[in-house]
């Protein structure tokens, strides 16, 4: 009977494991199928140039990735030391009731639907980031930063945390016989022990900030150009795929968005592999 | 030598500690000023008597009452479907041995967890081409789909968080089952999950979320703008996310942007209750297995 | 850390001992497996040859060895001479970690017959439900007082809430805790003072009613006052249940053992019985050292 | 809206016993319809009223644009799939599709309201679209920059506005690009130097449409053929349509279907 149970929840659990690398292979399956014809059709390697003009035949999507980077790491550089700076305030820099008040805050803000923030900023931010940019319309790179950074901050934050309470606990007392301030226990031993947590957490952040589609949609304004100021308007790959799905399925246009997925997967593949091997290096070390 | 150290770190934390609730407190304030006048039974029904509406009688056009319960379905659908999976594969990593698969496993939910969601809407979206090419030439998009997309989504979030909670728990847990003659089932069962619940039903939780406030998905799955209350897994629906998502492109008129407002103040309480309820539960449940009573 | 040099070390300490006293050999006659009528006392437990690996590393070698019934059996050594890994042989504990390989006779005393703890339990589970144990730091679970005592009745054992509402109150009684939480079953475990805490740990082994006891260094995390506690416990104890264990403190060997192993690299050094004469703290110090210097 | 619903009940009291609806009595079925976003205010009214007299009809309504209405219809994962321009012959031949026109829509270059500018030319539209024209100051306006809005590439507008006022000329990368109508309409209400476009449906005074070529953007002079920026709208089928598809189509070209169409600000065509 008991031997019975262990077989079945073994047999249970590994193929809900199994379930679970299939989808990803069907995943990555699915999306580079449907991009092959792109490729091997006429249209060739045009699909990967510098230039999105489709009334002129030219279907190139490199300024949608490089747009998508260039979002997704304005949005880390500002959110990191910002969901940095609140996990140091929650565990030493603040008075207590502060942090526990942040940490009720960040909590919160993990249930902000994305939805909502790019409803309130398309009516609150963009005008101000008209007014205060002095250029463009307010629909750019920067506001689209500026408010994906918001998004990712309470997932990084909250990764940052749950790496930071244990390492915490477990050095406060070391902290003290060594006379040091819970400020300074934190950053001479808390921080640099959690190094490797603080780390993977930009990577899920980078990783969220460059898979959004409702903020770069509704905020960027999806001017097809590449980005060389932070009032452009850009467009992002994921804000292609949600326009370009639209259209005539025989077209380019329509295979680009495949592309497009494809390319958001190998930037993903890539991280990973980045987070992984530095991971590895910080083991040795 | 370490004071610049402290002294940047305390700017960054008195600022983020500024900045953030701040900008969120201007967020949600543009939403409640602009909002909260028109939260009504007009929003909910659009001039529908409400019980009627409830009830499916009468359709509802102008209220969203429809993209609630759509999305409440969704967010069962969802649930239903990525909860067995996630937590078996979860306690799968934590507890198999290491072995090549295990490590190949790891990096598939690495992955999978990177996926943004409009791929996983064009996954979903494919996959429906496929199936009508092939073996179900009448499929659509519908609500099934759009779940399955969403708990696919969901799965890495809910095997990650189940997998931290096991591998978390101290060693000895594992020896006291063991020592107490409890089977390797039964320690996982009576004492494994339980001492873990509270990160599990974190991970559930934070699953729920994505799967309640996820646009991007059910864009490309089945969502609509009018569909009436969701008639079975096989219908197209509504959904909040989705109806902001419209209305705040596609408003006629004052009133329908105000409507827009109070609908983006719905979702949220929506995800903040559904936040309050999960953790009122995680008490609860933890209670229970405890076996702890307050006497005062 | 070890060569081939220390296990010669060793070799040449283990046959030195028949000079060193006058000690009962404790090595059974692995021929007679089926239990010895010659013996004075019965035997509880019997290891026969037993050797374990981790992986590559061999923790326990060639060991032979026998506990006796209304004894007090205490394992003494330097960290890492595997008294740990030895108790717990007899619960087959080792298998939950990762590399271990077990080879070798080990037989338990079981409703009245030596019983091959390998062979009969094709489930190490049903083996642990008869052979409780007691850890060096209270494994509390951090659920209440009342639950600890009743998760492993209700699951491991199956049994109904009467019958375990009797067990529950029994266990606590032995263990000399009923007095002290009687009122307060309902509380978190954790709320326990230390030797409260080990004493709880002790009541759940006892609820079970075991075969046998195994405890690792049962007294290493508390006071002094409260291993004297735990100490007075273990010998009313000892007359219903065969006690093994691991102790960190030699004076504390030396009050309670009935039989005193030392061990040193995987191996028993030296054994002595309470009857023929314990060794006294000096003797022990120096023997203790001389393993150091070989380690 | 509460004018919309008050206008709605005062149709469906005054119609209460009008014919057109009875064509529903006692049937089943599900109409899916998706595609043109100037479409829907329609198609969600005439579904409405609809649904109120026979729930057991289930209609949905997406949006997406004309390029998803033609993909959708043609792939088979909608019934009616609306277009906001005609089909091309390379799509009627793909999927064999039937197209019905129900109403005419103009499409109207339009500003913000604090622009002083009050007349535009297609020549300078052009320009304005093409880069070479950068600053309302250039056309008699306040020194302002202007910031373009287009739509994109499934939308029936945007077709129409390239075809008939660009000429098929260039519209420059950095211009804004946004998903419908109604998005068109906020981003310009809110930006003082946009330019954009919409159907004239949907001006009103949130945005302000300048005259072109001398040619006032409304509706009825789109019906009088004094501006001639204009499209249909069309509902599209794949092959003969049949059962509730067919009675919602016809329901379009009812009297109270025309009623519908003009109150969301088109002029109803004739089958």
């Amino acid at each position: 009977m008991r031997f019975d149970r262990n077989r079945i929840a073994d047999v249970t659990f590994g193929a809900s494991a199994l379930v679970t690398g299939l989808a990803v292979a069907a995943i990555f399956g699915f999306l580079f199928l449907f991009a092959l014809p792109v490729f091997t059709g006429g249209q060739g390697l045009s699909i990967l140039s510098g230039v999105w003009n489709p009334g002129r035949g030219q279907f190139g999507i490199l300024p949608m990735l490089a747009a998508s980077l260039c979002v997704a790491l304005s949005a880390l550089a500002l959110g990191w030391p910002l969901a940095l700076g609140l996990c140091c305030g929650i565990r030493g820099f603040l008075p207590r009731p502060v942090g526990r008040l942040l940490l009720m805050l960040l909590r919160g803000m993990t249930a902000f639907p994305t939805v909502v923030y790019g409803f309130a900023a398309i009516f609150l931010l963009v005008p101000i980031m008209r007014e205060g940019l002095g250029r463009g319309s307010g629909l750019s790179w920067a506001t689209a930063g500026l408010v994906l950074s918001l998004v990712i901050l309470p997932t990084m934050a909250l990764v940052m945390d749950a790496g930071m309470r244990q390492t915490e606990r477990r050095l406060r007392l070391t902290g003290a016989a060594l006379g040091f301030t819970r400020e300074q226990t934190l950053t001479h031993l808390v921080l640099p022990a959690c190094r490797k947590n603080l780390l993977a957490a930009a990577a899920l952040g980078f990783g969220r900030a460059i898979g959004d589609t409702l903020i770069p949609l509704m905020l960027a304004g999806n001017a097809p150009q590449w980005p060389s100021a932070a009032w452009d308007s850009i467009r992002t790959l994921t804000a292609h795929i949600g326009l370009v799905l639209a259209t005539d399925s025989n077209s380019a246009a329509y295979g680009s968005v495949f592309v497009a997925g494809c390319l958001l997967l190998l930037v993903n593949v890539t991280v990973q592999l980045c987070l992984r091997s530095l991971l590895r290096t910080g083991e040795t070390a | 030598m370490s004071r610049p150290a402290t002294y940047f770190v305390r700017t960054a934390v008195w600022g983020a500690a500024l900045i953030v609730p701040l900008a969120l407190a201007a967020l949600t304030g543009v939403l409640v000023t602009r909002g909260a006048g028109a939260l009504d039974a007009n929003l909910f029904f659009g001039g529908v008597p409400a019980l009627q509406a409830m009830t499916g009688r009468i359709p509802v056009w102008d209220g969203i009452w429809p993209a609630c319960a759509g999305t409440l379905s969704l967010l069962g659908l969802t649930m239903l479907l990525a909860l067995g999976p996630g937590i078996g594969c979860g306690i799968y990593l934590a507890t198999s041995t290491a072995s090549r698969a295990k490590a190949l496993l790891g990096f598939a939910v690495d992955l999978l967890a990177g996926i943004p969601s409009i791929v996983m809407g064009l996954f979903g979206f494919t996959m429906l081409l496929m199936l009508r090419r092939t073996i179900a030439p009448n499929a659509g998009a519908s609500l099934l789909l759009a779940a399955c997309c969403l708990a696919l989504l969901v799965l890495p979030v809910l095997v990650s968080t189940t997998r931290a909670a096991l591998e978390s728990l101290p060693r000895q847990l594992h020896l006291t089952g063991a020592a107490m003659g409890l089977g390797k089932w039964q320690t996982l069962r009576h004492i494994l999950l339980p001492s873990s619940a509270r990160g599990i039903l974190g991970g559930i939780l934070l699953a729920a979320g994505r799967a309640a406030e996820d646009t991007a998905v059910i864009m490309l799955t089945g969502a609509v703008a009018n569909a009436g209350l969701p008639a079975g897994v096989f219908s197209r629906f509504e959904a909040l996310p989705f109806t902001i998502f419209y209305r705040s492109s596609q408003y006629r008129d004052a009133l329908e942007l105000e409507q827009g407002f109070a609908t983006t103040l719905v979702l949220l309480v929506l995800s903040l209750s559904l936040l309050a309820g999960a953790s009122k539960l995680q008490r609860t449940l933890e209670q229970r297995w405890q076996g702890i009573r307050d006497d005062d | 850390m070890m060569t081939d040099t220390m296990h010669t070390e060793h070799d040449s300490g283990a046959t030195a001992s028949p000079d060193m006293t006058s000690g009962t050999a404790c090595s059974a006659e692995c021929g007679s497996l089926s239990g010895d009528s010659a013996l004075p006392q019965s035997v509880a437990a019997r290891l026969c040859d037993l050797n374990v690996f981790f992986g590559k590393r061999q923790v326990l070698n060639g060991i032979s060895f026998e506990a006796h019934n209304h004894a007090v059996t205490v394992l003494i050594g330097r960290s890492g001479s595997g008294k740990s890994t030895l108790l717990r042989t007899f619960n087959r504990l080792n298998e939950c970690f990762a590399g271990c390989r077990t080879s070798g006779h080990a037989q338990v005393l079981l409703e009245g017959t030596l019983t091959d703890i390998h062979t009969s339990f094709p489930e190490p589970a049903a083996l642990r439900t008869r052979v409780g144990m007691v850890f060096q730091t209270p494994d509390v679970l951090p659920v209440s007082i009342r639950r600890n005592m009743t998760l492993p009745l209700q699951h491991a054992l199956g049994l109904t809430p009467p019958v375990i509402a009797v067990r529950v109150e029994r266990a606590l009684r032995d263990a000399g805790l009923w007095d002290e939480v009687c009122d307060r079953l309902d509380a978190p475990a954790e709320t326990l003072s230390g030797g409260q805490q080990q004493r709880l740990c002790l009541a759940r082994s006892l609820a079970m009613r075991p075969a046998m006891l195994l405890l690792d260094e049962p007294t290493a995390s508390l006071d002094n006052v409260s291993s004297r506690t735990i100490e007075a416990l273990l010998g009313q104890l000892k007359d219903r249940y065969p006690v093994i264990m691991v102790s960190h403190s030699l004076g504390q060997a030396l009050r309670l053992a009935d039989r005193l192993v030392l061990m040193g690299s995987g191996r028993i050094l030296r054994c002595w019985d309470r009857q023929n004469g314990l060794p006294d703290m000096e003797t022990l110090e120096l023997m203790l050292e001389e393993t150091a210097c070989c380690e | 809206m509460i004018v919309c619903l008050t206008m709605a009940m005062t149709l469906s009291v005054s119609l209460a016993s009008a014919a057109p609806l009875d064509a529903f009595k006692g049937k089943q079925g599900t109409v899916d319809i998706a595609g043109g976003t100037a479409h829907i205010p329609v198609m969600k009214e005439a579904a409405k009223r609809i649904m109120t007299v026979n729930p057991d009809i289930r209609i949905s309504i997406a949006g997406g644009g004309s390029g998803v209405g033609v993909q959708q219809v043609g792939e088979g994962l909608v019934q009616i799939g609306n277009t906001g321009r005609a089909l091309s012959s390379d799509e009627v031949a793909k999927y064999g599709l039937v197209s019905f026109a129900f109403a005419i829509d103009g499409v109207a270059v339009v500003i913000n309201p604090a622009n002083g500018v009050n007349a535009l030319t297609a020549a300078q539209v052009k320009d304005i679209y093409a880069g070479k024209i950068t600053n309302w100051k250039e056309l008699g306006g306040e020194d302002r920059a202007i910031s373009l809005y287009t739509r994109d590439e499934a939308s029936g507008t945007r077709e129409v506005f390239a075809k008939k006022l660009l000429a098929k000329g260039d519209v420059a990368p950095s211009a804004n690009v946004v998903p419908s109508n109604g998005a068109m309409k906020t981003a310009v209400a809110q930006d003082p130097g946009a330019i954009g476009y919409v159907g004239i449906g949907h001006i009103d005074s949130t945005v302000k449409a300048p005259t072109m070529d001398g040619m006032t953007p409304s509706q009825e002079n789109a019906a009088n053929g004094t501006y001639t920026i204009t499209r249909k709208l069309y509902m599209n089928t794949k092959g003969e349509p049949a059962g509730v598809v067919k009675d919602f189509i016809d329901y379009v070209f009812t009297p109270e279907g025309a009623e519908i169409i003009r109150a969301s600000g088109y002029i109803p065509v004739a089958k």
